[in-house]
């Protein structure tokens, strides 16, 4: 749902403007109050409630990267940057998950 | 290399063989056409340079290849390793502890000593904890080692193939005296097994002392001596007629005389009282009764 | 910042300023590289008399010269101090810093600011570690691995040493990040990537390990100073806490950071090994591009330090995998470099020697790193004498003899003299006999089963102890008289003219010592890649410019 | 021989060289935080029920209000570099300010949230801390650290922007001149980006 936003938020906006700045702003508070409610819907601390609060937090952190630290309107080396840092940081998380979750 | 004290040297032995030919025939060639070519290339006799850029057909043959003889080390190391942790349902269960610094080994029947004894060609599983920080229990001969890791239970198995007495040793890093926290495994003919493993009365097997057998088998040697050496702590030699200079837990300085509720302290709660020169490193034991308490106590007035 | 020079551009940048405060807040790359390179070789000094004391301990079963305590202080001290004073820094900080500007065809790095930044953070880390020897409750006796537990209870000053290692990364961070910027915006006109120095590529792998692995055990080290102080179980099991956890933690930083020693190493002997050569280098994208792979492969490999911590067999049969994957894309540089020699017109000088006692010494370092890397194997040999004598290997016989191979290869470049050949073969030739002796001997009574960190040993280990200790007395002699030769002749040497060795990578252009802002014509490059040597005649044009010195 | 001065120069203005060393250096950031969420996770799967029990104690309201608050800031901050990018300073400086408050209230609202716990005991070292349940008192500690380590990174960010505004008043930020100002946003926009995720951790997951 979000990216077709930004997909369409880009066909208006190619340098920054308050209007993207605010469109972001706007999204980020829907999804915070999305969150704060899953939480209560999905009752606390199951799989699914962890993995929503989660998705939701992750695609917030996309548009902070994306609209406000202007991620879109820069080089590709640092969009390659941002992903190799991700990448990264999953494979710690997964291969000590491999560890714990066998021992 | 290549003796067979235990089922698993010849696997081991048999990947360090493998790995070590392919070292050694990398290692000897290559330093070998280094000289070669550093002799033959010299620029006295080759004035002229030829440039090669590369060469795609050497690349993907030197890559191809190192891949290949990876994989097969791996193979060898994994299927060794497969086995060591896949211990048997039937073998024999002890309980094996390790702390600051000695060993003690706790067999079904409820035994308790200090060097591990087992039965020839049958499957021991040793259950490994530690009361205070991370040891390792390994036995060079049986090529295994495992960590005992504090707050979780680790395990390792073998079997011994070959009597005799070999040593066992502690290879993680844990303090002051980590190199002395020496012991040994006795492998015995069953018989002479079964026999030992019966006869003996429970938790008593140095001497006659009860008191003596309690320290041991607690690892209090491992800090305390009873000849007046100090190992790592204060020597127990002539300790119930000492006064001791402590530092409380609350910062003070004070001079106690030592009596038995003083020990009784010592052995409970030793960091409420640390003796002056020495650190906050004797782990507290609350697992032994009244009566063994006294019993310890008895002993330590024999040391004069 | 920089325009305050007035000076003609001929002079060198030792003379551009004078006094003390004129190097200690300076922006010159090169100056803040021989700042590093001082500092370093006073802690390498100091690491190196606590590896000889223990070597002397050893000598012989029992106590020796000290208490168990002392050693064990002694190990954790000269390790901490070699791994994070001295090697981790040492070539990136010393060569990267001076080199790397020049090779890429710039003035200065990126950054010049944090780079003198950096140099600060290195000395305040470097005080803090050495202020545990004069206060506190006695230098840190946990081993430079600091596990948890033992870290925790030790009543020792640990806490002061892991703030020290923490200030440090960030040292080495910044060092990284100012690399990366630098490679990224400072390439002269018309080098592209693939038309950089090998041993820029090298910094530049490094620099990624710096940048994303230290943070990590940056926190990690200060949550134990945390624990400590507030006395919470994050690590200790009495309280709770998961010793396992910070050995994840701590190795998923210092196995990359052995890359992070290594990468820049291997960068360099692909620079000396073509100028002695005379030729262009085998292989350039499979070196370059190895470099970077190696970097990657090595994040992913960090369990096999703890394969017999009770790791669950398909973590372990994971991490034994990758770790075989790495030796792949470092055996293609090996044979790479081996090619490389192959019909060239071979000069054979010290530095050149070095690189080859380079090899020979990486190669028992790597091919023992195979067996660590076996699950079977490294069940016995792990914490044995084995594993140190592995490391030694790779670190001293591979990354410090090629520290040294390049300050025999840059020595004209940096002090603009020549030094005393003959000397520096016989330095060579016993630091390397002595060397084999030493760690070959380990590596034996390794898998004989001695563990390390043993202050005393059975007897059936004294023979090659023995062996071990006496080879360590030759090691000293030769570095004691590399030292001495060298230092004699940065100050007497002869002359030496721009490009003693005929090299034809941009820091052969410019002058020896260069000048403050480096060039003093526009740099040569050759459409055909860094190591085209039939630009050499354009280049050794110059060589007539009068040097002031 | 006349002085050659080289084309790519570290003494350069080099406006896109100074950001890309910022976002290494919020790399840096990311996976020293990293290294906490590591501990965070292993500590939620083997402590989970002690955890779930504990996040009771936390006021998910004061956690929705700093979430919001940071939000703001960092629309404020964009909006001001925005402004600047288009040469309106005042404007940029009146949203500087804006930053500021929303910084400030940020802080004092986790000033209570703090107090309010510590009142309660649910600190290290106090009594209560110390009869709570093993995974509860660790539920904590990751509390304080992960929070006070972004609650520094708070101050440290508030510090940059208040510099930003120092130089635009100066004269030393300008139009075409705001890399400082650029990179004082990032940073404060990594701020919320962490805060984004401890807010579920820490708050929601009960
Ligand atoms: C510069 C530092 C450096 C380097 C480069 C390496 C390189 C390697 N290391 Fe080493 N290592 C350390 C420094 C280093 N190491 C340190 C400091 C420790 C101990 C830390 C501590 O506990 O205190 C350690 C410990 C260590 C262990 C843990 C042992 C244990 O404690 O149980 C392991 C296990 O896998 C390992 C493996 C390897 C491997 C596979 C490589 C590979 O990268 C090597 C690859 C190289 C080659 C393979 C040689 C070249 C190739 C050829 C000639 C081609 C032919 C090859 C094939 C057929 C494959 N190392
Ligand atoms: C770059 C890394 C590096 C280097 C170069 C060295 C160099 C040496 N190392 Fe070390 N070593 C480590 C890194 C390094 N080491 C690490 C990381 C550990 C693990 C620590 C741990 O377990 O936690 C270790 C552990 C270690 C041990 C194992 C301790 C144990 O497990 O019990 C030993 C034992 O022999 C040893 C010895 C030496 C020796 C003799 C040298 C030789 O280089 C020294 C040669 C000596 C000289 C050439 C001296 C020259 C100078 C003088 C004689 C006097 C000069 C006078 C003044 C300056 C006043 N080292
Ligand atoms: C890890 C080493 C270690 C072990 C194991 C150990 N101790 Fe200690 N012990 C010490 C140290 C160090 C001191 C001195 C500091 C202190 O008082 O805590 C000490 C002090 C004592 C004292 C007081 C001595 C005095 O002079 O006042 C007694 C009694 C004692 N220990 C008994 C025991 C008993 C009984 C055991 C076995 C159950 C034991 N210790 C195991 C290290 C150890
Ligand atoms: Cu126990 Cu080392
Ligand atoms: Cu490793």
């Amino acid at each position: 749902m979000t990216t077709e936003n930004s997909n369409n938020m880009s066909e208006d906006v190619h340098q920054p403007s308050y209007k993207l700045d605010f469109m972001t702003f706007g999204f980020l508070l829907i999804l915070t109050a999305l969150t704060i409610w899953a939480s209560y819907a999905t009752g606390g601390t199951t799989v699914l409630a962890v993995s929503i609060a989660m998705t939701i937090a992750t695609i917030k952190a996309s548009l902070v990267v994306i609209n406000f630290m202007h991620l879109r309107f820069d080089n590709i080396v640092y969009k390659i940057f941002v992903g190799v840092v991700i990448v990264l940081f999953l494979s710690f998380m997964l291969m000590m998950a491999v560890d714990y979750a066998y021992r | 290399m290549f003796s067979n004290a235990s089922n698993f040297t010849n696997d081991v032995d048999l990947t360090f063989a493998i790995i070590i030919g392919i070292s050694l025939f990398f290692l000897i060639g290559l330093t070998f056409l280094m000289i070669y070519f550093m002799i033959k290339y010299n620029h006295k006799k080759n004035p002229v340079a030829t440039d090669i850029p590369g060469h795609m057909g050497l690349e993907i043959l030197w890559t191809v290849i190192p891949t290949i003889l990876v994989l097969v080390m791996f193979y060898y190391g994994w299927a060794g390793y497969t086995k060591m942790r896949t211990a048997p349902k039937d073998a024999i269960q002890i309980k094996a502890t390790g702390r600051m610094w000695s060993w003690t080994f706790e067999y079904e029947n409820g035994r308790v000593t200090d060097t591990l004894v087992i039965p020839l060609n049958k499957a021991v599983k040793l259950n490994l904890f530690s009361n205070d920080v991370i040891h390792s229990l390994y036995i060079p001969a049986f090529r295994v080692k495992e960590d005992l890791v504090p707050g979780d239970s680790n395990w390792m198995w073998f079997i011994g193939q070959q009597i005799g007495s070999y040593n066992i040793l502690c290879a993680e890093y844990c303090g002051d005296r980590h190199s002395y926290m020496i012991s040994k495994v006795d492998v015995l003919f069953p018989e002479e097994y079964e026999k030992w493993y019966k006869s003996t009365p429970k938790k008593a097997l140095y001497g006659a002392d009860a008191g003596q057998n309690l320290l041991k088998s607690n690892g209090c040697f491992g800090c305390h001596s009873v000849d007046g050496k100090v190992i790592a702590a204060p020597s127990f030699k002539g300790i119930m007629t000492r006064i001791s200079e402590v530092k409380t837990d609350k910062g003070e300085e004070a001079f106690i005389k030592v009596d038995n509720a003083y020990i009784i302290r010592s052995i409970e709660d030793p960091n409420k009282e640390v003796v002056e020169g020495f650190g906050k490193i004797m782990p507290a034991n609350n697992n032994l009764t009244e009566k063994e308490l006294e019993q310890i106590i008895d002993y330590l007035k024999t040391l004069k | 910042m920089s325009e305050n020079h007035t000076s003609n551009s001929e002079e060198s940048f030792y003379k551009s300023k004078k006094g003390l405060a004129s190097w200690i807040f300076t922006l010159d790359h090169k100056r803040i590289a021989l700042l590093y390179l001082y500092s370093i070789a006073i802690f390498f000094l100091v690491g190196m008399t606590l590896g000889f004391i223990m070597r002397l301990e050893l000598f012989a079963p029992g106590g020796q010269l000290m208490n168990p305590r002392t050693y064990n202080q002694m190990f954790t001290f000269h390790g901490v101090i070699m791994i994070f004073l001295v090697i981790i820094p040492s070539i990136p900080a010393v060569f990267g810093n001076f080199m790397l500007p020049i090779m890429l065809g710039t003035d200065d790095v990126a950054l010049p600011k944090l780079n003198l930044f950096s140099w600060w953070l290195y000395v305040i880390g470097a005080v803090m570690a050495l202020s545990t020897l004069v206060w506190g409750n006695g230098p840190a006796d946990t081993g430079w691995t600091f596990y948890a537990p033992y870290s925790v209870t030790s009543d020792t000053d640990v806490s002061m040493l892991l703030l020290a290692a923490f200030v440090l990364g960030f040292s080495s961070i910044l060092t990284g990040l100012n690399f990366i910027v630098t490679i990224h915006r400072l390439r002269a006109p018309g080098m592209g990537w693939f038309k950089m120095p090998l041993f820029a590529w090298g910094l530049y792998a490094t620099a990624w390990i710096q940048l994303l692995a230290t943070p990590i055990v940056g926190i990690t080290l200060l949550m134990v100073v945390v624990e400590r102080s507030f006395g919470i179980g994050l690590f200790n099991p009495a309280l709770g806490g998961d010793p396992i956890l910070y050995q994840h933690l701590f190795w998923i930083y210092s196995h990359p950071v052995v890359y992070v020693m290594i990468l820049p190493a291997m960068g360099i002997i692909s620079e000396i090994i073509p100028t002695s050569a005379q030729r262009t280098i085998f292989g350039y994208k499979a070196i370059a591009l190895s470099s970077m792979a190696i970097a990657f492969l090595g994040y992913f490999v960090w369990g096999h330090h703890m394969f017999t911590t009770g790791m669950s067999g398909e973590a372990a049969i994971v991490f034994s995998f990758v770790t075989f994957l790495v030796a792949i894309p470092t055996a293609i540089k090996v044979f790479n470099w081996i090619a490389t020699l192959y019909k060239g017109s071979i000069h054979i000088t010290p530095n050149l020697l070095w690189s080859v006692a380079f090899v020979f010494n990486f190669l028992i370092g790597g091919l023992t790193g195979l067996i660590n890397g076996a699950l079977a194997t490294d069940v016995h040999i792990h914490d044995t004498t084995y594993i140190v004598a592995h490391f030694h290997y790779t670190m001293f016989g591979g990354t410090i003899f090629v520290f040294f191979g390049a300050l025999h290869y840059w020595f004209p470049k940096i002090w603009g003299r020549m030094y005393n050949t003959k000397l520096a073969y016989w330095a060579l030739g016993l630091v390397f006999f002595g060397f084999n002796v030493m760690y070959g001997a380990m590596l034996v009574v390794g898998i004989q089963g001695m563990p390390r960190r043993y202050f005393d040993y059975l007897p059936e280990f004294e023979h090659l102890n023995k062996i071990s200790t006496v080879g360590s007395w030759f090691l000293v002699f030769g570095i004691l008289l590399m030292i001495f030769n060298l230092v004699r002749s940065a100050r007497k040497g002869k002359k030496a003219p721009r490009n003693p060795w005929n090299g034809v990578t941009l820091e052969w252009q410019v002058p020896s010592p260069p000048p403050l802002h480096n060039f003093d014509h526009a740099p040569i490059l050759s459409e055909k890649g860094p190591y085209d040597f039939s630009i050499l005649g354009e280049i050794n044009k110059y060589e007539t410019t009068k040097i002031d010195k | 021989m006349e002085h050659y001065k080289v084309p790519n120069s570290g003494h350069n203005r080099d406006d896109e060289g100074k950001k890309m060393g910022m976002w290494l250096f919020l790399f840096t950031e990311i996976l020293l935080f990293g290294g906490l969420f590591l501990v965070y996770a292993v500590y939620r799967f083997q402590f989970f029920d002690q955890f779930k029990v504990i996040a009771e104690h936390m006021n998910i309201t004061m956690g929705a209000i700093n979430t919001v608050i940071l939000i703001a800031s960092s629309l404020t901050v964009a909006l001001s570099i925005t402004a600047m990018k288009k040469g309106n300073n005042k404007l940029a400086v009146l949203l500087l300010f804006m930053t500021l408050a929303l910084a400030a209230g940020f802080l004092v609202n986790k000033y209570f949230e703090w107090t309010n716990h510590i009142d309660h005991g649910l600190f290290m070292g106090n009594d209560v801390f110390n009869e709570l349940a093993r995974g509860e008192g660790m539920f904590l500690f990751l509390y304080y650290f992960m929070t006070g380590l972004h609650g520094i990174h708070v101050i440290v960010g508030s510090v940059l922007l208040a510099m930003v505004i120092y130089k635009i008043y100066k004269g030393k930020i300008n139009q075409p001149n705001l890399v400082f100002h650029e990179n004082a946003g990032l940073y404060w926009h990594l701020v919320d980006l962490i805060w984004i995720y401890l807010f579920p951790l820490f708050y929601l997951l009960h």
